[in-house]
């Protein structure tokens, strides 16, 4: 049966006010993350009793339901746990350069971090692979502090 | 628990990116008209009903209340659930435990998205934004790409992090998800409710550009309007009111952290690992008396907003070894024809109303097992098991239904 | 435990989303008929109940309604309210003077529709009162075409 | 129905303008709580419903970040987007399945400091036509409704003061409420600002922070966790026309027909005289008569008169919200949730000064939409049955 779609109707608008919202955001992890990075150093939570490594740190376990607050430093070295290539901005137009964005596991972690590989080709990089920081000149307690990961 | 079947469907009569000619509840009606034409149930047949959609992407909150009339729902118990990808599923098990239960009897689900109104990338984006908002505040480089890159590019790009982990870890190449694609597609063109319909090749796939390595603008789903209704009955009531029926024998649901990339808090699973999956369909198997899934499921409908997703799931699920799942891709194990059809309907690749997307899984395993598939898309063989599957939240929510031609066994 | 160093970070989402929804074809007519200063509802073959706005389904006798009627212009208030406030994007903000709203049920309606009745004092607004729809002049092909409503005669 | 379902524990934070602290720890917190006060584990659960709302939460899919707080991680979870009444009957249907024997619901919204209560109303109209025009909203909708209310049955102003006053009484006596004032008169009500006629500030929901956790489980795992379950006897719920142009604003058809269906299945069949508490959803004192009358604790229409004799007082015939109700604390999501938490609170003989006598059956409500378009009721008794 063939369906015979009605005469278009017209449009009103509405809004979904996003902006009137004060969200609430656990920021206990990302500063002791960035409080870290002004010295370049990396640090998370560890959890007591499953002994995992969270960075940036949560206030409890996932996996055991406790509250946790052990402070732990991981290296500044790691393995690449999967990457993707962006070819296309967010409209979907062609970038000009690819950009490798990573998740990266460091080492002593058992979370990934986000970043970006530079100095290799893109085809290059591979999954397991070993990356390290490279730290920006001045680090001033941000996430930008680390610019990039490169081949180690 | 009681045995519980589907015993209809209805579909909105096309699943297309724009309906400029109706407004939502108009849609939804359509396809609740549908489930009682294709029933020959009336609204007084119906004991309760459950809803579901994606909320934000009308920007309508609790639309079961204006849509009361609509869907046939005065006076009637009526409940809203809302997973995220999954709600179409979600909602049709919340119909399944209100009849298990004994709660009720006859219970009709209704799940729709009018993609159209809103922003569906904006809608997606939303999940994180406030999380987003922070990591700016501490100087995460959203749009230049430097340091810490977060998200990757949208949700396109937290999926080609899993595509990839997926592709290192099963040694599947990328133009397995091409073939994939093409195969969807050209099942999707049988398909009277699919909403791309067109013969695609694994050139035409290959001829659209990449967004982010390893996906490209032929790997990912359209956003649709349409509903889908589904009407489930107890035994008793299902053999009165029905001559063909689809069994529901198990039903799961999991979820893990959301794994999509490292927020303000780290995140324990790779989002290709999917743990939930293999947690909620070895509970539905259980549920159902399955115990070989690998030989005793016909057929799968999978949850694939992405392409390479049909293939891992087929892993993840059970219904291959690891690995294993392009080589049957390769054999033709996964066409119509196949010895375990996958997306025979097109899945959510070809049409993604996204509240309803959940819902077509089962809706479809149930007409294929009642042999009543309008389109080209009937598989030829006897379908005594079927999977249907769906995923959600923040890439880490499993829903899981299993649909058998006969009822569960009691234990 | 000791009790845990607490940092709350708020944030604040720099963009609002937009819609837009299509109206369906009962809302459509109901608005180009305002333009011709006409309210036009739309009749249950089942129940015989008028409703204002028109709509595609009867949720009491489940039927797809199709039969055009007009009601009005004029109705009876039904119920009412006076505002001292009003709510701007869900804030409370003083009404100086007051709004108006009423439940109007038109003359050959069965249902009430939401309207402000103006030229009137707020403290002699009763149920009861006969009202007529004024509309805007000329039309703008919209919803608000019909306009508000004063006291009738 | 083979199987009994019972409500073991419940947890409620203590309700507040700005609970001070993100939503995660907030659940994570009160489910810890929880689970101490059974020594268990989230391993103990068998099936999580939560209860949210993506308006109210501000993000699309509001339970993702909710999952690992409650204890969910790798377990069964769904979410449930209406009140928290029907976050309980759906937990409760899940383990009457047989399927599960422990659910953990968790209803919450943080009302009071992260978003816009009155704005998130209007995000519910019909976007095409009510929306567009404005004119129904949250207070203007309730104000109708106390309108036809009091026009029909000559309650008086007074008597609605009476009410707000009863409940602000109450809701000095229990420990979580936000809006309370222990020597609340008619005369203080009626001294705060009118909103829109016959509606002042003081006879409406406050805006709130709060979360309420509840553990249900089948009748043999309750008596192990507990000698003092709280069984869930009768349930039901229904929904009316959207249209408030088209229904009778003065009695509420939906809350009188689940009732009806929660009733039959508790073998109620006078509610007067079988029910001993009742906790009520009212966001706005005159939906106190209109919905207790639809339950069938008191004659239509008869609210001035119980206000006038306090018959609702906790110590009086028929007690209703001894908690403070709606009125007391109202985070939406989490609201009908609390009215079923303090009748366990009542039936458990814990609820401190609000501590209605020998309570043996007692009844919960939860509402949605404008003028309590959808309601739901679930019946509560000390008796297995």
């Amino acid at each position: 049966m063939a369906f015979e779609m009605g005469p278009e109707t017209r449009q009103v608008q509405g809004t979904w006010d996003v902006t009137t919202y004060r969200y609430k955001i656990e920021g206990k992890g990302m500063k002791l993350l960035c409080d870290a990075m002004k010295e370049k150093k990396i640090r998370g939570i560890r959890c007591n009793e499953c002994r995992t490594v969270y960075v940036p740190g949560p206030t409890f376990c996932r996996k055991c339901h406790i509250d946790i607050d052990e402070v732990v430093e991981v290296k500044d070295t790691g393995e690449v746990g999967t990457f993707a290539v962006l070819m296309a901005d967010m409209r979907g137009n062609p970038v000009d350069t690819e950009r490798v964005s990573a998740q990266i596991k460091l080492d002593g972690a058992d979370t990934w971090l986000g970043g970006t590989i530079e100095g290799i080709d893109w085809h290059d990089v591979k999954i397991g692979m070993r990356v390290k920081a490279v730290w920006a000149d001045n680090p001033e307690g941000k996430l930008s502090d680390i610019d990039h990961f490169e081949p180690a | 628990m009681r045995n519980v079947a589907i015993i209809g469907v209805g579909y909105t009569p096309v699943f297309v990116s724009k309906r400029k000619d109706v407004n939502i509840v108009e849609m939804i009606s359509e396809a609740v008209d549908a489930a009682f034409r294709n029933t020959n149930l009336t609204p007084e047949d119906i004991d309760s009903i459950t809803f579901g959609n994606m909320q934000t992407f009308e920007g309508l909150n609790l639309p079961h209340l204006w849509a009361s009339e609509h869907i046939r729902a005065l006076d009637k118990p009526t409940i809203r659930i809302s997973t995220g990808g999954t709600t179409g599923m979600s909602t049709l098990q919340a119909a399944y435990y209100q009849v298990a239960s004994g709660l009720h009897d006859v219970v009709m689900a209704v799940t729709w998205e009018k993609q159209s109104e809103g922003d569906s990338q904006v809608g997606l984006t939303g999940i994180v934004m406030p999380e987003a908002m922070v990591m700016i505040q501490h100087g995460m480089d959203l749009f230049g790409g430097r340091g810490m890159a977060g998200m990757g590019g949208g949700s396109t790009g937290a999926a080609s992090y899993q595509a990839m982990s997926y592709l290192h870890h099963s040694g599947a190449s990328p133009e397995h998800i091409d073939k994939m694609a093409a195969l969807e597609r050209t099942n999707a063109s049988k398909n009277p409710y699919a909403h791309l319909r067109k013969v695609t090749t694994v050139e035409d796939i290959q001829a659209t550009p990449f967004i982010s390595w390893p996906l490209r603008y032929g790997h990912t789903c359209p956003t649709s309007d349409g509903a889908t209704v589904a009407i489930v009955a107890s035994e008793e009531k299902a053999k009165k009111l029905a001559d063909q029926v689809a069994w529901i024998t198990g039903v799961a649901s999991c979820t893990s952290d959301p794994t999509t990339a490292n927020l303000i808090e780290g995140q324990l699973t790779d989002s290709a690992e999917q743990q939930p999956a293999r947690i909620a369909s070895e509970k539905a198997f259980a549920m159902a008396g399955i115990k070989n899934p690998k030989k005793e499921i016909d057929m799968a409908e999978l949850y694939n907003g992405f392409a390479h997703q049909s293939l891992m799931w087929l892993e993840k699920l059970g219904l291959c070894k690891e690995g294993e799942a392009h080589k049957m891709l390769d054999k033709g194990a996964l066409d119509i024809e196949g010895e375990l059809p996958t997306n025979a309907s097109g899945g959510v690749f070809s049409t993604n109303a996204i509240g309803a997307s959940a819902m077509n899984r089962p809706a479809e395993c149930a007409l294929q097992i009642m042999r009543k598939i309008e389109g080209e898309h009937q598989i030829p063989k006897k379908v005594r098991n079927a999977l249907a599957h769906g995923w959600g939240g923040l890439f880490q929510y499993v829903t899981v239904v299993i649909l058998s031609d006969e009822p569960r066994k009691a234990k | 435990m000791a009790e845990q160093e607490r940092i709350v970070v708020t944030a604040v989402v720099p963009l609002d989303y937009t819609y837009n929804y299509r109206v369906g074809p009962y809302l459509e007519r109901y608005i180009q008929e305002l333009g011709g200063k006409k309210i036009m509802a739309i009749k249950c073959g089942g129940c015989g109940k008028v409703v204002v706005p028109p709509r595609k389904v009867c949720g009491e006798c489940n039927r797809v309604m199709d039969e055009w009627v007009e009601v009005g212009p004029e109705g009876t208030v039904e119920n009412y309210t006076v505002g001292h406030v009003t709510l701007n994007k869900g804030l409370i903000e003083p009404a100086d003077p007051p709004v108006t709203l009423a439940l109007i049920k038109l003359d050959g309606a069965t249902s009430f529709l939401a309207g402000e009745v103006r030229g009137i004092d707020p403290a002699d607004l009763k149920n009861g009162l006969r009202v007529k729809a004024v509309f805007t002049d000329p039309a703008e092909n919209s919803l608000t075409d019909l306009d508000h409503f004063e006291p009738a005669g | 129905m083979e199987r009994k379902v019972a409500i073991i524990g419940q947890a409620q934070t203590k309700h507040s303008e700005d609970i001070g602290m993100p939503r995660e720890r907030m659940l994570f917190e009160l489910v810890k709580g929880l689970f101490g006060q059974f020594g268990i584990t989230r391993h103990d659960i068998d099936t999580f419903v939560l209860c949210s709302n993506d308006f109210q939460v501000g993000r699309t899919i509001s339970n993702v970040f909710e999952d690992t707080p409650v204890g969910a991680y790798m377990k069964d979870e769904t979410k449930v987007e209406a009140d928290g009444v029907w976050a309980v009957t759906y937990a409760t249907t899940r383990i009457l399945s047989g399927i599960y024997d422990t659910a953990l619901v968790v209803a919450n919204s943080l009302g009071g400091s992260e978003f816009r209560p009155y704005l998130i109303m209007d995000y519910q109209l019909n976007p095409t036509y009510d929306r567009q025009l404005g004119f129904l909203n949250e207070l203007s909708t309730a104000a109708l409704q106390a309108r036809s209310y009091m026009d029909k049955y000559g309650m008086t102003d007074a008597q609605l003061d009476m009410i707000a006053a009863r409940l602000l009484r109450n809701a000095a006596k229990n420990p979580n409420a936000l809006q309370a004032k222990a020597d609340a008169t008619p005369g203080y009500v009626a001294g705060s600002d009118y909103l829109y006629e016959p509606l002042r500030k003081l006879h409406c929901y406050p805006f709130t922070d709060g979360a309420c956790a509840l553990l249900l489980a089948s009748a043999e795992k309750a008596k192990d966790l507990t000698d003092n379950p709280v069984w869930i006897a009768g349930m039901g719920d229904s929904i009316e026309s959207y249209y408030v142009g088209e229904r009778d604003l003065f009695r509420s058809r939906s809350t009188r027909l689940a009732a009806e269906r929660a009733y039959k299945m508790a073998g109620i069949s006078d509610p007067m005289g079988q029910i001993d508490v009742a906790e009520v959803s009212t966001k706005f004192a005159h939906q106190e008569p209109i919905i207790c009358e639809a339950l069938g604790l008191f004659e239509e229409g008869s609210g001035g008169e119980v206000a006038d004799k306090g018959l609702s007082e906790i110590d009086g015939e028929m007690p209703v919200s001894p908690s403070g109700g709606g009125l007391g604390a109202y985070p939406f999501s989490a609201a009908g949730a609390i009215c079923v938490a303090e009748c366990f609170r009542q039936l458990t003989g814990s609820a401190g000064d609000a501590q209605v006598a020998n309570a043996g059956a007692a009844v919960a409500h939860g509402q949605d939409g404008f003028c309590a378009q959808h309601n739901a009721v679930i019946v509560l008794s000390k008796e297995e049955g």
